[in-house]
């Protein structure tokens, strides 16, 4: 009886897993099986085209660049800050367990709302109007909570012994923070950012709103007033509005240049943490 | 001999759970002082209040005074890193960070800002041949210390601490978690580094207080029973409790 | 108030000169400045078209666009926080569903035709005013009842506020109230979204502005009448509605020269053209 | 090395003088101290004032959906928003009931499609997969979570709705199980892997301990991985089900965004988030039905608080018992 229910329970496990993964692969290949082939360094680094076929996608894919970058200079020392907090310095009372719930609890928020409190903020109260600076610092606001409970949940989770270790030879707060605790918990705090950082990329309700739907038509602009439209927002818009003729294939190869940009943020993200889990297995 | 550790009435609550009562006592410097006693006596807590490691535990207040060397280390302007450093520790479980050996014992050093390449070699040499690991690890310095051993871990952490160049270490039952070959090689450790180090140690093992140990304090509800010289301790207890304790009655 | 206000009649000539040019005009013009235009997406591509233009006139001038509903740009520019609302409808008068916004200016900048559009498996051709009020306020619920096969009608309709929805129950169903329930109802947030809704779903009906009207989707007759370009022109065909960029006030400075640019005859014979709306002074004749 | 204890020469080295071993000069030890002392304290300050500005952030945008939702009530009664099902603005009917059910309906029905197969997966990558083919596979899985959500809902749209009316032979599919399945999909990478995680981090000596009572594979799994994994299991389960009940884009495209009560799985209907969405760009600045929008953005925002308190009380009660 028992053995069977093994049996049935090891080939379950494995036909769903399976399923799963092939249903995973399918999806994949066909994000990107629509878009590649037809990808080429024009449409890469190209400007867009309102009339003809052809337009390409270059200041959007640096926009996306740009105040991904932006947004990441603003949450991470910030969320990684706070998550410390969090982890190290908070009492334990009624007070800090309700901010935790709060910050927890607007990860679910729609980000719409972000975006609406950008407006709210950047282009009602600054009166700085739709640009590169306020998407990136409503994006930041997006992030920060998922920033800062991922910190706070990988640094919890570094053994208490470390810690004792470093306080035993004297190390002050700071340097065990610095030394151990953050060294030990990067690889967790670095698998949640490049989860924020996708989802930063392929964030548009929040753009739409509060950076707009233009580029300033040029490349390689940096100045944080321009107006700035990423690439996920120029998806979101050849999809539903644009009247070009091949707004189908450019919104195709958007997705898979989406989609392979993502897989190299996860594969850069990680091979710290791989070549160090490969130089301990090597040793052990 | 001289004492190094002067204890004087010292309570110890843990929010209200009284831990420690009104425990006074000397410590001799260089010399092995084993604290015995069955779960939940105090002894450890006693040995975490000597560096103040008890700091940590939210809800703890300690009263009474500990002296190390004169200072009064619960007075106001102690600074608790300098006497962590010159009051060394190994734990229970042997507890080498996911670094590398050479890391591991140069993180003390390193902490205290020593950057002197030449010299962090010298000290983690003189660090690991005085934790008697150095001819086991010299090659290959640059390894995981995860890759170790459990003994030859628990040496690395005793390595690490040594690199401090301490003036006291505390062993907080640092060989239960080993074999008994690998336990021998720290207790013979142990009574190496006596001549330098003032080491208290706590154990569980009554059999290893009496072959390492050169004072034995025995604990009971947080209150000390009996300290006597080991030899003596062992063969002549003064205390009924004590007795019972040591012939394995109860504990 | 401005340096560059003065500049603008130089703006004009710079427009006028580059008619066929690219950018050596662009360095003769000193106007400078911010638009921020905001409102309809279905003026969206418009806008963005022209603003490139116009930048290249005009280095100086900054134009960011953005887009979420019709009601967003009068909105906007009521609240200051956008130069241009681009919508549908002329927001200085009542609409249904919405109050005339005071103070705000009505600039047309095209002519845009709306179409009932259905899925390519629909067999009807054509269908008068009062059957699609019928259908689209839920009266009607088969094909069978307008000449078609016996299926049920599936209604998509764009979410309210939207400018295509105001023009398209002003001009085609009269006015008379949508539909908002049912188990073959349901509403799409944008054209593209409306296209391929009607595009993918069998015995749907919704309807475009009529320049997304491309593919396989199929354009119904209205009254006999079929939504083309010259049909418009001629009058024959009367679901249109202009698009209009709103402004507070009369337009000054750089936003009444891009304003202008949108309505000059090179703009509107060329790229409005291109971009398949209708240029206005078709219409004026 | 420690020849300063001697009974001549005895001090501890605790208050700012040179320790005994590692000798530098003495002011350049005291100068050091003190600079360790003031990036430690300044540091601290830095990592309080950041969590400040966080929660500030986050308090002010709590505010921000509060204050303006709250004016809801100026003109529509508590109890008609709450509990009726007729939302028809157009005509002053503020009833939020149906978009309240179907986002608790939907969110329901995505875990129960996804938190079934996400925990075979993880139990698979974990457990019975060979460990070069788990290794592979947990970043294709991550790289899901980074597909824009317009592209799912696009693929929603396109494939998984004419598939579903080809099934069941109805016209319009749009409903809760098509944005249940959209949202599974969504979810399961976030699941299974944190759940993958968990799983993993179980010390190998329960296992041991399992196999060598003479368990079976099934029983090991059952009985002590997933109980031992369960915190992170939840935990996993936590933020698949906020973004379930925050995502907007993917569910959209697929849900019908017909304003009436589902009563069924395929009838076109509407939740909190798609509701926002899409009418949000379109309505007045200053009007009820805005401010009722809003309210109901704080409203999303209470439902997920109210499901992560309840979890993690659920959860403190499984680890006592």
């Amino acid at each position: 009886m028992n053995r069977l229910k093994n049996r049935i329970f090891t080939i379950t496990v494995w036909t769903v897993a399976l399923c799963v993964i092939l249903f995973v692969f399918a999806l994949l290949l066909l994000i990107l099986e629509r878009g590649f082939p037809s990808l080429t360094w024009d449409f890469l680094f190209g400007l867009p085209s309102e009339i003809e076929e052809g337009g390409g996608i270059g200041p959007a894919l640096f926009n996306s660049f740009y105040m991904l970058f932006l947004s990441m200079v603003i949450a991470v020392p910030l969320g990684i800050a706070a998550g410390i907090y969090l982890a190290e310095f908070a009492p334990d009372n009624a007070w800090i367990a309700m901010v935790r719930i709060c910050v927890e609890g607007l990860a679910s928020v729609p980000s719409i709302i972000f975006g609406l409190f950008g407006i709210a903020l950047f282009v009602e109260m600054f009166q700085l109007g739709l640009t590169i600076l306020g998407g990136a610092a409503s994006l930041a606001f997006l992030n920060l909570p998922v920033i800062t409970r991922v910190t706070e949940e990988a640094i919890r989770a570094v053994p208490r012994e470390w810690r004792h270790a470093s306080f035993a030879l004297g190390a002050t707060h700071l340097q065990t923070i610095r030394r151990v605790l953050l060294p030990a918990s990067m690889s967790a705090i670095i698998t949640g950012l490049s989860l924020a950082s996708g989802r930063a990329f392929g964030e548009s309700a929040v753009i739409i709103l509060t950076a707009g739907v233009t580029t300033s038509g040029v490349m390689w602009d940096f100045n944080l007033l321009s107006p700035g439209e990423t690439l996920a927002v120029h998806l979101w818009y050849v999809q539903s509005e644009a009247i070009v003729p091949d707004a189908q294939q450019i919104s195709q190869k958007s997705a898979a240049v989406l989609l392979f940009i993502v897989l190299a943020f996860n594969v850069v993200f990680r091979i710290p943490a791989w070549v160090r889990d490969f130089r301990i297995r090597k040793a052990a | 001999m001289q004492a190094l550790i002067e204890i004087e009435r010292l309570n110890l609550f843990y929010g209200s759970f009284h831990a420690l009562k009104n425990i006074s006592m000397d410590i001799p410097e260089k010399a092995i002082t084993a604290f015995i006693g069955p779960s939940g006596c105090g002894k450890s807590t006693l040995l975490r209040s000597l560096n103040r490691m008890n700091d940590m535990i939210p809800g703890t207040s300690t009263h009474g005074s500990i002296k190390i060397a004169g200072a009064d280390i619960y007075g106001k302007d102690i600074d608790v890193e300098a006497l962590r450093k010159n009051v060394g520790m190994v734990f229970q479980q042997p507890n080498p960070f996911p670094k590398s050996i050479y890391d591991n014992v140069a993180y003390g050093p390193r902490l205290h800002g020593i950057t002197s390449r030449h010299k962090l070699d010298e000290i983690v040499e003189s660090s690991l041949r005085g934790a008697a690991l150095w001819n086991e690890v010299k090659d290959h310095l640059k390894r995981s210390a995860l890759s170790l051993s459990g003994g030859q871990q628990q040496r690395l952490c005793i390595a690490r601490a040594l690199a401090v160049e301490p003036d006291v270490l505390l062993m907080d039952e640092a060989t239960s978690a080993l074999d008994p070959i690998s336990t021998l090689k720290i207790e013979e450790l142990a009574q190496e580094l006596k001549a330098k180090y003032t080491i208290v140690m706590v154990t569980h093992n009554m059999h290893q207080a009496a072959r390492v140990s050169n004072q034995t304090v025995f604990f009971l509800n947080g209150e000390v029973v009996e300290y006597a010289e080991t030899e003596k301790l062992f063969s002549n207890p003064q205390d009924q409790r004590t007795e019972d304790y040591i012939s394995g009655r109860f504990g | 108030m401005k340096k560059w206000i003065k500049s603008l009649g130089i703006v004009t000539m710079a427009v006028a000169f580059a008619a066929a040019g690219v950018s050596e005009a662009g360095a003769a013009s000193s106007l400078s400045g911010k638009i921020v235009v905001n409102g309809s997406s279905a003026l969206l591509p418009l806008t963005l078209q022209a603003a490139s233009e116009f930048k290249k006139l005009n280095p100086k001038v900054k134009i960011s666009a953005s887009a979420a509903g019709s009601v967003t740009g009068p909105q906007s520019v009521r609240k200051g926080i956008a130069d241009i609302g681009a919508c549908d409808w002329d927001a200085s008068t009542d609409v249904p569903g919405f109050k005339k916004f005071e103070g705000q200016v009505a600039n047309p900048v095209a002519v845009i035709p709306f179409a009932a559009v259905v899925n390519k498996n629909v067999k009807v051709e054509s269908l008068t005013n009062k059957q699609l009020a019928d259908i689209f306020s839920g009266k009607i619920t088969n094909w069978k009842d307008v000449g078609g096969s016996d299926a049920d009608i599936v209604v998509v309709n764009r979410a309210f506020g939207s400018g295509t929805r105001v023009n398209f129950q002003m001009k085609a169903l009269n006015g008379t109230e949508f539909m908002s329930k049912g188990d073959n109802y349901k509403e799409v947030k944008s054209s593209g979204d409306m296209k391929t809704a009607v595009d993918t779903t069998p015995n749907a009906i919704g309807y475009l502005d009529l320049v997304y009207v491309t593919g396989s989707i199929k354009a119904l007759k209205i009254n006999d009448v079929a939504p083309t370009e010259e049909n418009v022109i001629n009058g024959k065909y009367k679901v249109w509605g202009y698009g209009y960029y709103m402004t507070k006030g009369e337009p000054t400075g750089a936003t009444k020269a891009f304003i202008e640019y949108v309505q000059s005859a090179k703009f509107q014979n060329g790229s409005l053209k291109k971009l398949k709306f209708i240029p206005l002074s078709a219409m004026k004749k | 090395m420690s020849e300063s204890t001697s009974a001549s020469n005895r001090t501890l080295a605790v208050s700012g003088q040179p320790g005994n071993g590692i000798r530098i000069g003495n002011g350049r030890m005291l100068d050091r101290k003190n600079r360790l002392r003031i990036y430690n304290r300044s540091f601290r300050i830095v990592c309080v004032a950041s969590a400040v500005f966080v929660c500030l952030i986050l308090l002010s945008i709590l505010f921000f959906m509060f204050r303006t939702g709250i004016l809801t009530f100026r003109s529509v009664p508590a109890s008609t928003f709450f509990f009726s099902t007729n939302w028809d603005p157009e005509n002053e009917s503020y009833g939020a009931f149906l978009f309240i059910f179907g986002t608790v309906a939907l969110t329901a029905l995505t875990l129960a499609i996804s938190v079934p197969i996400s925990l075979f997966v993880a139990v698979f990558l974990s457990e019975a997969a060979p460990r070069w083919l788990s290794n592979a596979l947990r970043p294709v899985l991550d790289l899901l979570v980074g597909i824009p959500s317009v592209v799912y809902g696009f693929l929603g749209l396109t494939i998984l709705i004419p598939l579903l009316r080809d099934i069941t032979g109805r016209q319009l599919t749009d409903g809760l199980l098509a944005a249940a399945i959209v949202l599974s999909i969504m979810v399961l990478p976030t699941i299974s892997r944190i759940s993958d995680d968990a799983i993993s981090a179980v010390p190998a000596k329960f296992k041991d301990a399992s196999y060598a009572l003479g368990a079976t594979r099934f029983q090991t799994v059952f009985r002590v991985m997933l109980p031992s994994a369960r915190s992170g299991i939840l935990y996993g389960i936590i933020l698949g089900m906020a973004r379930a009940i925050g995502e907007t884009m993917a569910v959209v495209m697929v849900v019908g965004n017909t304003p009436q009560l589902a009563d069924s799985l395929f009838k076109p209907t509407s939740v909190l988030t798609s509701n926002i969405v899409m009418q949000i760009p379109n309505v007045p600045f200053d009007s009820t039905w805005n401010y009722a929008l809003y309210l109901m953005g704080f409203l999303l925002l209470v439902i997920s608080l109210l499901m992560i308190v309840v979890i993690r009380v659920l959860q403190k009660k499984g680890v006592k018992a």
